[in-house]
């Protein structure tokens, strides 16, 4: 099973002690939030969603896919098919989570008129195709051999619901750690244990959440006692707390990757020269020093450090001139103009957008800097402009790949679209032995470190601040993985 | 007062006109802002197509007018339509938020007006003179503190290193009477700014009146101090401060949006950021009602406390 | 100079002396930038320590000034050249529909909250500094045109004004020469404070993109951005604030020194003030 | 209050008050005792300084002025003078939280000669009364306090002409006529129970009748043991009223006795034009060469307040070229109505204003130059109608750069003419308006108004403020514009028979109605209208409490009566 990663990096050590309230702040959605596991979209709304639900699969620290209500799968040797056993569990109302329950909820997520966030996940699978061989056995059809089909288990949203469940949102009924006793959108969502969860008790009595949108806000409730748990914090914050006594912070590693994108498919960047001597106008260094105030390690151009399958052989990446200069000279791009985009949609970026624009001006390209809209950032970045900011949480190198690198994928922000590439993303997938699929996935990497869109320049550290009082919280566990925000297992000292 | 009657309808009358105008305005911008609440939600997931299931499901294929003319159909039936992030009533949004910001607005007035008008008289009084310089330097100082740093340094102090108060309001929901505590600081951010420019306007007023004949007049015929200030003098000065006072107001129910985020009070401030965020059109739409009224009314009141202050302008040729 | 409330001026003038200085000659002392330090430091030859992206808060505070006194200065005078004259129409008019057809238009745009049409402006203005102070006098001139009006009122109606009309006196002459400068003194009041809150509202603008750089050497936007590390490298949120707070205070308590002056030396036959005799004579130096 | 310091018997004192500003001695030397139940009169020329003397004993000077002496109210000293302790009385010291408090022990009454300067604008006329009143009720159980307080500001106001009292209390100062703001004033004097009462002209403003009860009142408040200061150009006024005279000239006192004394024989140069009121001796025809050209017609007219009140119903009057129209009627009876109405400043009425054959627009701001300057109004209240700011002879100066384009500095030379013409230096017309005495500015408003050349010169109560000499001098001069420029044609406002009797016709107005209409010398001598003949009979028999005998109470009466 995967519910051993809280035994490492128990924040604080002793035994478990049963009982308590804890109270967690959370940036949140205001009065749009919802229950409705298949829709949340916001950290507040995942972590909700954890604590009410489970997904067949999680995530690992390493991103690797774990069991959770699946006790186990198994692939037909064409990888096209896949046997998916549950463990024995029930949902709160008590009726036990089966087969059915699965399929049910996949195609509400696969339901084009809900237009949920999972649906891009779950299109490798024929759900029409799929059964339910027994009450706690799915058979998974799919569209095309997927090695990695336990990732579409694990992935984001992917929560099972109660077959015909429809008032999610006001009646939430699923089989996780905690049972709902009261929501109220935008503000607070108080839960208590679920005593029969599969996974093991939890050890909170009650377990609220909280609603603080303003990061001061979240570190002054936690100071003065309000809330026991603050969720993202700013690295000057931890920096000012850490090892003063008062709380405790948490840094979760590599939580977020830090990029700028290139659009490969457009001057300047249609020449890999360019692209190039980009990578080496970097400072990643002052970068991560000056956008994340040091908060975070420095990248190599590559998505997933730390996961299964990163390529940590290349030689890291650092700044250098005069070899950028000499690259744009080739290219015929020496007084090279360029419009960065940026703006104030994630941490770090209109700061890290201002350093690299000092940074670039010392290669003779004049940078200019674009600051947009927050809240439509992502879809106009999407398909306008040349070069943008860029960032994501974590998640399987394979699920960033097929995401985003992918000629047909949905959000290919750096336009690389190479069918050479796409066919071994696809050789990668049918490939069921695990070291030839990471030497394919290491062939990928090196062709993204050569010439690829995306120059990451860092990996930020996720930053939770906690009560002393509060142990069992999960150091290692980047954001978005199981152990991330994992309520069941934390107690009270 | 037939005149004044009148005037007050036609007042009314116009405000309607403003309301609807106010709302179409801000439909308008809302409508002319880059991306949707369809890309708001897709948020860092810009998938084309999910964004275009989500259109369709959000009904904003449909053009611009016709989604604002339904909208606009439920309006006389006290209907204000639904979010479109969360499907909720508009007004289950506002109502949920009205109370809070109503609450402050109401607690942050209350000794807003005594204060303000309080030192600006005294510094009138005294002016020229060390309390005057005190007090115009402090208002000076306290406005051209940033609020967010005034809140941080209160928080500081009272919440975080004496312990007198609780820092936010996290956690109390809307019920912020049953935590009197708690809206102590929010209110103290709150009164800091308005009391300084309200003081200067009334200092500003009552240095002129101060200085006129006609109070040298009651000074002379032995009406006590106090009362030749505030009876006598002051009402000079009320006009402009009246006008200032009613955009505190507006502003306090309209949106203290840095006070609700750092205390954690979920008024119409919070609501609006929120929804202007997910493009939540009919939420904006909604808020853009209830801010129009109390603008105008708030305006209608000031002017009314104008006209009062200023009796002589109803002979005008 | 004579007979200013000398005390008042002189402070006033200190207060604003600092950071005019800092405004006009700081850029010429600030040098080329250094190479950038983690951010929200101190130490490392930075006496200031470093802001937000790792620069030297020394040399941000040098550069930071211009644009706070021209962005700032430019949007409230700006307001105040819409904002007074059409207070004044108003005030002056008789007409009752031409006050509205002035005024509530007006009102609408208050209704509007400053977070939407900011919003709206960062997406339909090209960023930059003239959009910026245009954006933030917009949002100024219906409040300031409201308060003009309301303290002019008064003024507006007294038999001075209709003996300027019986004369023919052009309507700039009555209005500004005379209803203008009789409500000078709240006006100055209410310019004050606006001027304050321009300031700022020119760094949350800078935050969402318009005008200036959302990391530019601007007291305000320094003020604003910095805040994250309050607590690790105050320094950074400090002094672009306490400058920032000696140039608004400064320039009110000037104003405040000259309409004092003013009143003493404009209404001699107001016979109102007893005076020693001494104090005669310093008040004529 | 030691009493010490003052002279036996005496309320009030001034003691070698010498006043000068810019060099200037406004006031020299002047020394003057008020005693309790005395009348003690200041008379002389416009802007000798009886004024800036009424206020000294208020405690208050011009600003910047250099004072020395010594000003004593209740044995306590006033004020600044050099050697002297703590300023006290009502005099605002800036700032200085102990101000008023002394002149609770000895409030000064005061009423100043331009009365609306002391109405709050925005307060009810009977809001001051009332706090006066409530500070003198505090002994009564909370309950009657409004009550009795409220009974007593409707006796003073009764006791200051104003019977209807309850009805003027609710309204704002400019909802009063000229007249009835002096009286307000008054009865807040009155009201106070002061034991000094400076009263600056009183009695102008006022038509005949209430002039006369006016008089009558001050005679009962110095019965009551109070000491009055009277600074007055009524001699008719001061002769039934004064105890003591003095006789102010540039700031001197160059007469001072008993008033029958004073008045009767004048001892020094200073007096000399004083007692015989000469107008009668220069004249013997009336005013202007009327022609019979209509310029002016009003038709129709009903005047309305804001408040919806009809004021004022004129259904025909006319005015013809060359001829002086004198306008007569009790205070508050629309006068200052009317002659707004023509002058375009007062615009809710019904009818028709015309000028010549043209309808003129109701209010000033649709009248173009031509009509403005055709149609010029000089104020009743002249302090209030300049900018306190500017220098006067720029505000005279403008009227001819705007509505006859005549070069700015042209203009100001015309200015300086005029100016001098009505007897007003260079020197006092290049200071601002609060630098000029009361008569000083009414000159300098009524120059304003000549400078525009009009057609139609509509004058409220141009002469009220001033003395003898300067009346007639004032009139002399309308006199000569009317015959020399014979386009002109004059509107009169007064209350002054003794000029309406040079008007070539009159009319009565009463309670807004015109009851009388004709030529002066029919009107006035036999008047057909009972008002007419009250007012007419007022102003001949001025009331002489305790007769003054002799030639100069008769010489007065002779000259009037002669005149007619
Ligand atoms: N704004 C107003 N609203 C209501 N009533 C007014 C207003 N102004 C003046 N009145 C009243 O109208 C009447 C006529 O006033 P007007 O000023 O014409 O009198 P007048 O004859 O000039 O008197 P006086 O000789 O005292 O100057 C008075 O009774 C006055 O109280
Ligand atoms: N602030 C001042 N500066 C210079 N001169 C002044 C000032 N105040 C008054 N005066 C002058 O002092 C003289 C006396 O003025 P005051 O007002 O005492 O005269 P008055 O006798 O009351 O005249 P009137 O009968 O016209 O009211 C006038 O000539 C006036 O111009
Ligand atoms: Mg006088
Ligand atoms: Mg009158």
């Amino acid at each position: 099973g995967g519910s051993r990663g809280d035994s490492g990096g128990a924040s604080g050590g002793g035994t478990p002690r049963r009982g308590g309230r804890l109270r967690a702040a959370f940036a949140g959605g205001g009065a749009g939030e919802t229950l409705d596991p298949h829709r949340a979209s916001l950290f507040a709304d995942v972590a909700r969603a954890k604590a009410l639900y489970d997904k067949l699969a999680d995530y690992g620290d390493d991103l690797s896919a774990r069991p959770r209500l699946a006790s186990s799968w198994e692939a037909r040797p064409g990888l096209d098919r896949w046997k998916v056993s549950l463990r024995r569990a029930e949902f709160h109302d008590g009726r036990p989570v089966t087969a059915r329950d699965v399929l049910y909820s996949y195609r509400r997520i696969a339901d084009p008129a809900g237009a949920f966030r999972a649906k891009a996940s779950l299109e490798p699978v024929d759900l029409d195709a799929s059964r339910a061989v027994d009450a706690r056995t799915v058979e998974f059809v799919l569209k095309r051999p997927t090695a990695e089909f336990p990732n579409v288990l694990a992935s984001f949203g992917a929560y099972i619901v109660p077959e015909g469940a429809r008032d999610l949102d006001r009646a939430p009924v699923g089989s996780g750690p905690f049972r709902l006793v009261s929501f109220a959108p935008g503000r607070t969502a108080v839960l208590r244990r679920n005593d029969d969860y599969w996974d093991g008790a939890p050890y909170l009595d009650e377990l609220e959440f909280l609603v603080a949108d303003e990061e001061s806000a979240r570190v002054n409730a936690l100071l003065g006692g309000q809330v026991e748990y603050a969720h993202e914090l700013n690295p000057a914050t931890a920096r000012a707390h850490e090892g003063r006594g008062r709380i405790e912070i948490v840094r979760l590693r590599n939580s977020a990757m830090q990029a700028f994108a290139m659009k490969t498919d457009r001057a300047p960047f249609d020449d890999p020269r360019v692209r190039r001597a980009f990578f080496l106008i970097a400072d990643r260094q002052e970068l991560v020093d000056g956008a994340l105030s040091g908060a975070g390690v420095v990248g190599n151009d590559l998505f997933g450090k730390g996961c299964e399958f990163y390529a940590d052989d290349l030689p890291q990446r650092t700044q250098d001139l005069d070899r950028a200069r000499s690259l744009l000279e080739e290219a015929g791009a020496s007084d090279l103009r360029v419009t960065l985009d940026t703006s104030s949609v994630a941490a770090g970026f209109t700061e890290a957008a201002g350093i690299f624009r000092d940074q670039a001006a010392g290669a003779g390209v004049t940078v200019e800097v674009r600051t947009g809209g927050k809240d439509s950032y992502w879809a106009d970045v999407l398909d306008s402009g040349t070069l943008c900011c860029y960032r994501s949480g974590a998640m399987p190198i394979e699920s960033h790949i097929s995401q985003r690198l992918l000629t047909d994928s949905t959000t290919n922000a750096t336009k690389w679209a190479h069918k050479d590439f796409d066919a071994l993303y696809r050789q990668a997938q049918a490939t069921k032995d695990d070291e030839e699929r990471a030497a394919l996935f290491g062939r990928m990497q090196r062709r993204l470190y050569a010439e690829g869109g995306f120059l990451v320049w860092g990996f930020a550290d996720w930053i939770i601040g906690t009560a002393p009082s509060v142990r069992g919280v999960d150091r290692k566990a980047p954001a978005n993985t199981l152990d991330w925000v994992r309520f069941d297992k934390v107690w009270l000292a | 007062m037939s005149g004044l009657g009148s005037w007050v309808a036609r007042r009314l009358l116009l405000g309607c006109v403003q309301t609807v105008a106010v709302v179409l305005l801000v439909f308008g911008l809302t409508e002319a802002l880059p991306g949707d609440a369809a890309v708001a939600l897709a948020g860092d997931q810009p998938d084309p197509a999910r964004i275009a299931a989500l259109r369709e499901a959000m009904e904003l294929d449909r053009p611009a007018h016709e989604r604002f003319a339904d909208w606009a159909a439920g309006l006389p039936r006290g209907d204000l339509g639904h979010s479109l992030a969360s499907g909720r009533p508009v007004s289950s949004y506002l109502s949920g938020a009205f109370g809070p910001s109503l609450l402050l607005a109401a607690l942050t007035v209350v000794p807003l007006v005594p204060l303000g008008v309080g030192l600006g008289v005294l510094a009138a009084r005294f002016e020229d003179r060390w309390v005057d310089r005190l007090v115009s330097a402090v208002t000076l100082g306290v406005y051209a503190v940033p609020e967010f740093a005034l809140g941080v340094l209160l928080v500081t102090v009272f919440a975080l290193r004496l312990d007198w108060l609780p820092p936010t309001a996290v956690g109390y929901g809307t019920d912020l009477l049953g935590h009197p505590a708690a809206l102590v600081l929010p209110v103290l951010v709150l009164l800091a700014r308005p009391v300084c420019s309200l003081s200067r306007l009334v200092r500003a007023g009552m240095i002129d009146a101060l200085a006129s004949p006609y109070v040298a007049q009651a000074r002379r015929y032995g009406i006590p101090d106090a009362r030749v200030r505030y009876a006598h003098a002051l009402p000079n000065a009320v006009a402009p401060a009246a006008q200032q006072l009613a955009r505190t107001v507006d502003w306090l129910l309209c949106g203290v949006i840095v006070v609700e985020a750092l205390f954690v009070i979920p008024g119409l401030g919070t609501v609006l950021m929120d929804a202007v965020a997910e493009r939540d059109v009919p939420v904006v739409q909604g808020l853009a009602v209830v801010f129009g009224v109390v603008t105008v009314v708030l305006n209608l009141g000031a002017d009314l406390v104008a006209h009062r202050f200023a009796p002589r302008t109803e002979v005008a040729a | 100079m004579r007979g200013l409330p000398s005390a008042r001026f002189a402070l006033g003038a200190a207060l604003v002396c600092v950071p005019l200085v800092i405004a006009l000659a700081g850029p010429l002392f600030a040098g080329e930038p250094g190479p950038r330090a983690a951010s929200f430091t101190a130490g490392g030859g930075h006496w200031l320590g470093t802001d937000f992206v790792g620069r030297d808060v020394v040399r941000q505070v040098l550069l930071g000034g211009r644009s706070v006194v021209l962005v700032a200065l430019s949007a409230t005078a700006l307001a105040y050249l819409v904002a007074v004259p059409l207070g004044l129409v108003c005030a002056l008019t008789r007409r009752h529909w031409l006050e509205e057809v002035l005024m509530r238009p007006l009102d609408v745009l208050l209704a509007v909250p400053s977070l939407l049409m900011i919003l709206l402006a960062a997406a339909a203005f090209p960023p930059g500094a003239t959009g910026l102070a245009l954006l933030v006098a917009l949002v100024n001139i219906p409040d300031a045109a409201r308060v003009v009006r309301a303290s002019a009122a008064e003024a507006a109606s007294r038999p001075a004004v209709e003996a300027l009309r019986m004369q023919g006196e052009s309507w700039w002459r009555t209005a500004v020469g005379h209803v203008g400068r009789s409500v000078a003194r709240p006006l100055c009041a209410d310019a004050g404070v606006r001027l304050t809150g321009a300031l700022y509202l020119v760094a949350t603008a800078a935050f969402l993109g318009i005008g200036v750089a959302p990391d530019a050497a601007d007291w305000a936007v320094m003020v604003d951005r910095n805040r994250t590390g309050l607590f690790v490298q105050p320094w950074a949120v400090v002094v672009p604030a306490l400058l920032v707070v000696a140039l608004t205070t400064g320039c009110n308590l000037l104003v405040d020194a000259a309409l004092g002056a003013r009143r003493g030396t404009s209404r001699p036959g107001a016979a109102r003030d007893v005076l020693a005799s001494d104090q005669v004579k310093e008040r004529r130096l | 209050m030691s009493g010490s310091e003052t002279a036996p018997g005496a309320v009030a004192e001034i003691e070698g008050l010498t006043v000068s500003v810019g060099g200037r001695r406004i006031l020299d030397g002047v020394s003057l005792r008020v005693r309790p139940g005395r009348v003690t009169a200041l008379v002389g020329p416009s802007g000798s300084g009886k004024t800036t003397t009424g206020r000294a004993l208020l405690g208050e000077f011009p600003a910047g002025a250099l004072v020395s002496g010594t000003v004593r109210v209740g044995g306590e000293r006033v004020g600044h003078v050099p050697s002297g302790p703590v300023p006290v009385g009502p005099a605002p010291v800036r700032g200085g939280p102990a101000r008023g408090t002394a002149a609770r022990g000895a409030p000064v009454g005061h009423v100043p000669q331009d009365p609306a300067a002391v109405l709050n604008p925005v307060r009810r006329v009977g809001a001051l009364l009332h706090d006066i009143a409530l500070g003198q009720v505090r002994g009564l159980p909370r309950r009657a306090r409004r009550q009795a307080a409220r009974a007593r500001v409707l006796e003073a106001m009764a006791a200051a002409q104003l019977p209807d009292g309850a009805a003027l209390v609710g309204r704002f100062p400019h909802q009063l006529s000229g007249g009835q703001q002096q009286r307000i004033v008054l009865a807040q004097a009155l009201l106070l129970g002061a034991r000094v009462v400076v009263a600056d002209e009183p009695t102008t403003g006022q038509d005949a009748l209430t002039r006369r009860r006016v008089v009558e009142e001050l005679a009962a408040v110095a019965a009551r043991g109070i000491g009055v200061v009277l600074l007055s150009h009524d001699l008719a006024a001061v002769r039934a009223l004064a105890d003591e005279v003095l006789v102010l000239r540039d700031g001197r006192v160059v007469e001072r006795g008993p008033a029958q004394r004073v008045l009767r024989s004048p001892a020094t140069s200073g007096t000399r034009e004083l007692p015989p009121v000469k107008l009668a001796l220069t004249r013997d025809t009336a005013f202007g060469a009327p022609r019979p050209d209509v310029v002016l017609r009003v038709r129709d007219l009903h005047a309305r307040h804001p408040d919806g009140s009809e004021v004022l119903h004129v259904p025909d009057l006319a005015l013809r070229g060359g001829e002086c129209l004198a306008v007569l009627g009790r205070s508050g009876s629309g006068k200052t109505t009317l002659a707004r109405c023509l002058a375009g400043l007062h615009r809710t009425y019904d009818g028709q204003v015309l000028l010549g054959p043209v309808v003129l627009p109701r209010s000033l701001r649709d009248r173009d130059r031509r009509q403005l300057a055709a149609v010029q109004y000089v104020f009743q209240d002249a302090r209030a109608s300049f900018d306190e700011r500017r220098p006067l002879r720029d505000q005279v100066a403008r009227t001819a750069v705007r509505l006859r384009g005549v070069p700015a500095r042209d203009a100001r030379a015309e200015a300086s003419a005029m100016l001098g013409a009505l007897g007003l230096s260079t020197v006092s017309a290049d200071r601002c308006p609060g630098g000029l005495s009361g008569g000083e500015l009414q000159r300098a408003a009524l120059a304003r108004a000549l400078l525009a050349r009009p057609r139609v010169l509509v004058c409220d109560e141009v002469t009220a403020g001033l003395d003898t000499d300067t009346r007639r001098d004032t009139l002399d001069l309308l006199d000569g514009l009317l015959r020399t420029r014979g386009d002109m044609s004059l509107v009169l406002v007064t209350h002054d028979l003794v000029a309406a009797r040079f008007a070539s016709r009159v009319a009565v107005l009463d309670a807004g109605e015109v009851v009388e209409q004709g030529s002066s010398a029919e009107v006035l001598t036999a008047p057909r209208h009972p008002l007419t003949a009250a007012l007419v009979a007022a102003s001949k028999a001025v009331p002489v409490p305790d007769a003054i005998p002799g030639p100069a109470g008769s010489s007065c009466r002779a000259s009037e009566a002669g005149s007619a």
